[in-house]
């Protein structure tokens, strides 16, 4: 293609078609109920894994405290600020992970880039995500899909780390 | 100042309220962006303060310089190459006369704003700030003028100074005195800060840097595109702006010195037209504005800036702040009217550019700048590479609304019904 | 290789002689200028070695982004800035691929070959560089690949090295490994001579190079808007080029560098998109490439950037260069069959790019240059860059014609003729 | 005005309405005349001025020597190299200002810096200047002024230098 717009011929825009609906898709109940009320916020004893984790180009920031007993991730507790989006991501991770085995967390984390990235992702896999579903309405922005994975990115990291001492 | 021309309005009063000299929807139409819709609404383009939207005269100037006369400049015999020198230099002469330069060869051509602060820092003060020196800038300043100061101090072992900003947004004065003193080699400030709008006291800073022998830098990206501003009455020995700021393209920016300053400086980079003569052994510098500029110029773009110059100078350099000015002050108004709001910066809209930032108690700035979006209203979020400043509001982010010579108040209006909307999410 | 689109001739041979893979009345309907008129007749734009003509997918490119898109990129969440920062990167990506760049990230974005140079001298050079080290550089090269490591020696106390240009035109490569030697940091070579038209072995130069611990830095300012260049099979460390000598706008050029040594390296200049944290005290930098891109971006020079590389890649690199070399069979021969001219570089058109620079016994190069400007003939007089070279051959000026996608045999028999038509003034 | 090419509004261009018809203006037969065989080359012994005055960007270079009795230029040499217009004009001041006082060279100068640039010279010096007539074709070539320049601006400043010693 040499049109007249070929040096635009891959935008990838925002992906979404406009108006204030779409914001109903970013902005969902559970969403904005998480980042008014963020679980899991207490701080953890003696933590196994203590980490902050922040995008200064945005200003989120978050600090992930975790207690691991052998393979499973026995607390959690995850404060911060940030936008709504990072905010309720970092609250509906803490609820997920706590009681699981590094290789479940693992698997949601695979399973969630791959729901942002709009990759395909099972029948199996979302029902294990729950409530996290809310946030693929984020997909439409490409934009604040970072906001959504950086405790995600944060705390997966962290988990293969601590597991790899 | 002419009076004909698009967005010359020279009928005394057609708007009671605004664009009594503007004439705003004239000028509307100049900017074929501004027809586009964004998320089924029309664009309301806020961000001003980043980049500016081009009128269709600097756009073709662009496609004429292209369609008709490239050719790289200086040194070519033949015609295309001649005009294309001709324009290259017009432009420049254009620009000096815009800020008032005293001489064309006064107005190096660079990247950018930053291009030009890190030239000087690069240069002059490399030659010129020693061990036990110091460098004074302000606590309002943008990276650009941070980052480059921080590392010269550095590396010469001088001291960086900040000067203080009051919680009314304004620059402490009281102890400049003491803060710019005998040791002080260069002052570098903002003429008009990007975050809070305020408009230093520059003359009075050149003034102080003067009495104790200093030179003093402004950066005035964000002045010169919204105000008149004259070289020789602030007595500046540096000046440094983007064109991309004042409705020319991104790719090039100004430098302005003093003669006298600017020839005694090494060079910043070196090849092509910068050299007067090269053996295998060594070379020897060009004259001003050359010696600046190394290789092929950005020739196309330079020749738009001087259409964006002739743009605003038939608008009247005035006529633009008087605009702003009545912006900035409707827009004070009816963003504090709305709950949950802090503004950052001087109250008193007289006291500043058409800059408003502003964070909101339950809405984060992110979050903000996507619903405007979603409503056509393109607003800046973060820390406006401004990372000290915003975060001694204790503070990571603000929304940033800047305005220029195409807002209306309708479009404040616009921004002020988007917040409320995007209240109905956040707000319980 | 696509075989649709204009430029591209899919029938095996329209043309018996020439334009068998590039169909080049197709290719010059896109070029606009090319209708231009120069002193009553058809332009004839021989100075490509100089800048290139654009074609209009690249103005198009230019217009529509200041017209639909325009906003400053990185970190905005309103559509126009998310836009922006989507072409302006998708643009690097090309780039990267035009060139077979590994990952986009080692893509930066510079004003021109000139700064490319200047920032690798600057940076790692700076760095790598000591007393008593050496720089390998040609007899051939531009004096922006001349004067940054004349004044890099003379600072570090360190040795400028040249390679050798036989009589032939053809560096000589007998004694590099001698040249070449455990004390050589760094050997910076032109691809191919802007004057000469040589074309040098830089892989084996490049392997030289690294035999010895030294990196390769390649001038493709004269190679990559001519022929097929992939920087992993040369194995180049870092390479440089300018846009608007490959169909682009001017005030945007790249640095191509291996990601470990761009990712060692210390910044260039400092502000803006090149920031990761500031604080009153320090600052960190970003990741590659925006550590080495300080300030608002060239955003619309670098999308027309990709639409000129998305021009060429429609035509295919193998069938520019293949046109190139037939305009040069043809031109030397053509140039060659006159009296009293003198060609400088290889003799054999199969061993150089589209560049032929000559002399005439009678008549001086300016003169030369300004007859055939009468007839609407453009070339380029002067040491072109490169005066020591020049001066070898005893002279201090040369006459250069220089080849491009829209040239046709045809106005190299103008330029013929030109020349005749200019000695009835000059030759008795 | 600002119109669509308000960009380039003053463009000087080159000034000439085309056509190989404008080189006879440019290269009329004195000049071609000069600059085959210049005058006044030989070297000038024992000269109270001696410069080599030269531009880099077109590789034009000459070697002036006066010598001066009292106010008067008594010998004239110059030789070097350069294009048809800096050769044939330095061929032609040789020739003028031999046995001139330094008013006279001065006001040549002048007068030729004035024909140049398209400013008025009047009829009697006009008559002065004499052959140098020919090089008046160079103003519809601004980018060669500075060749036809190039000897006379060196002469000169270089003449008032002697003097003022
Ligand atoms: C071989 C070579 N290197 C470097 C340059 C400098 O390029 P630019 O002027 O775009 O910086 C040129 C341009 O003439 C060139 O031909
Ligand atoms: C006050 C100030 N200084 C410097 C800059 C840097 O300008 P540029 O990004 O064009 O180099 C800006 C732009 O945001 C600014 O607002």
């Amino acid at each position: 293609m040499m049109g007249d717009r070929s040096g635009f011929g891959g935008i990838g825009g925002t992906g979404n078609a406009g108006g204030l609906d779409e914001l109903n898709d970013l902005y969902e109940a559970i969403i904005l109920d998480h980042y008014r009320s963020p679980r899991n916020t207490a701080p953890v004893d003696s933590p196994d894994i203590d980490l902050e984790v922040n995008n200064p180009f945005c200003g989120d920031e978050f600090h992930i405290q975790l207690k691991v007993d052998g393979d499973t991730v026995s607390q959690v507790g995850i404060t911060g600020r940030g936008c709504a989006i990072s905010q309720a991501s970092a609250s509906l991770l803490a609820e997920l992970v706590e009681g699981k085995t590094s290789s479940e967390v693992r698997a949601a984390v695979s399973a969630f880039r791959r729901l942002l990235k709009g990759e395909e992702v099972s029948d199996e896999e979302m029902e294990k995500l729950g409530d996290i579903e809310a946030l693929s309405g984020v997909r439409k922005f490409p934009v604040r899909i970072k906001c959504a994975l950086l405790s995600w990115v944060g705390l997966g990291d962290a988990l293969e780390e601590h597991l790899a001492k | 100042m002419s009076t004909t021309g698009p967005g010359i309005d020279v009928s005394p009063a057609n708007d009671v309220d605004i664009g009594r000299m503007l004439d705003v929807e004239a000028v509307r139409a100049d900017f074929p962006i501004l027809s586009r819709k964004i998320n089924d609404r029309p664009l309301v383009y806020l961000d001003n303060a980043a980049t500016t939207q081009k009128p269709r005269q600097v756009i073709a100037a662009l496609t004429n310089f292209y369609e008709q006369t490239n050719a790289n400049v200086h040194r070519g015999v033949h015609t295309l190459s001649i005009e294309a020198t001709d324009a290259y230099e017009l432009a420049r002469t254009k620009v000096a006369k815009f800020i008032n330069a005293p001489r064309p060869e006064t107005v190096i051509w660079t990247r950018n704003t930053s291009e030009s602060l890190n030239l000087v820092a690069a240069t002059w003060a490399n030659a010129h700030v020693g061990e036990g020196d110091n460098i004074v800038i302000t606590a309002m300043e943008h990276h650009s003028n941070i980052v480059p100061w921080q590392q010269l101090a550095a590396r010469k072992n001088a001291e960086l100074r900040y000067l203080a900003v009051g919680k009314d947004g304004l620059l402490d004065m009281a102890n400049i005195e003491s803060i710019i003193d005998s040791r002080t080699k260069i002052v570098s400030v903002t003429h008009v800060s990007n975050v809070l709008g305020t408009v230093n006291p520059v003359a009075e800073l050149a003034n102080r840097a003067h009495e104790v022998g200093a030179v003093i830098l402004i950066d005035a990206a964000q002045s010169v595109p919204h105000m008149p501003v004259d070289v020789q009455a602030i007595d500046a020995d540096f000046l440094c702006f983007s064109a991309h700021k004042m409705l020319g393209p991104t790719g090039i920016g100004v430098l302005y010195g003093k003669y006298d300053l600017l020839d005694e400086m090494p060079p910043y980079m070196y090849g092509g037209d910068m050299i007067l003569e090269v053996t295998y052994e060594d070379a020897t510098w060009n004259d001003l504005p050359y010696k600046f500029e190394a290789g092929t110029p950005n020739i196309a773009d330079a020749i738009a800036t001087g259409a964006a110059v002739d743009y605003l100078s038939e608008l009247g350099m005035e006529n633009v702040w008087e605009h702003e000015q009545q912006l900035t002050a409707y827009g004070m108004d009816q963003i504090s009217s709305l709950n949950h709001i802090t503004i950052f910066g001087p109250e008193d809209p007289a006291l500043k550019g058409g800059v408003i930032s502003f964070v909101h108690d339950k809405i984060h700035p992110h979050d903000l700048g996507t619903a405007l979006d979603q409503q056509g209203i393109a607003i800046r979020t973060g820390h406006h590479c401004a990372m000290p400043l915003v975060r001694s509001y204790g503070v990571v982010a603000a929304a940033r609304a800047s305005f220029y010579v195409y807002n209306t108040k309708t479009e404040i209006d616009a921004l002020v019904d988007g917040i409320r909307e995007t209240e109905r999410y956040f707000v319980r």
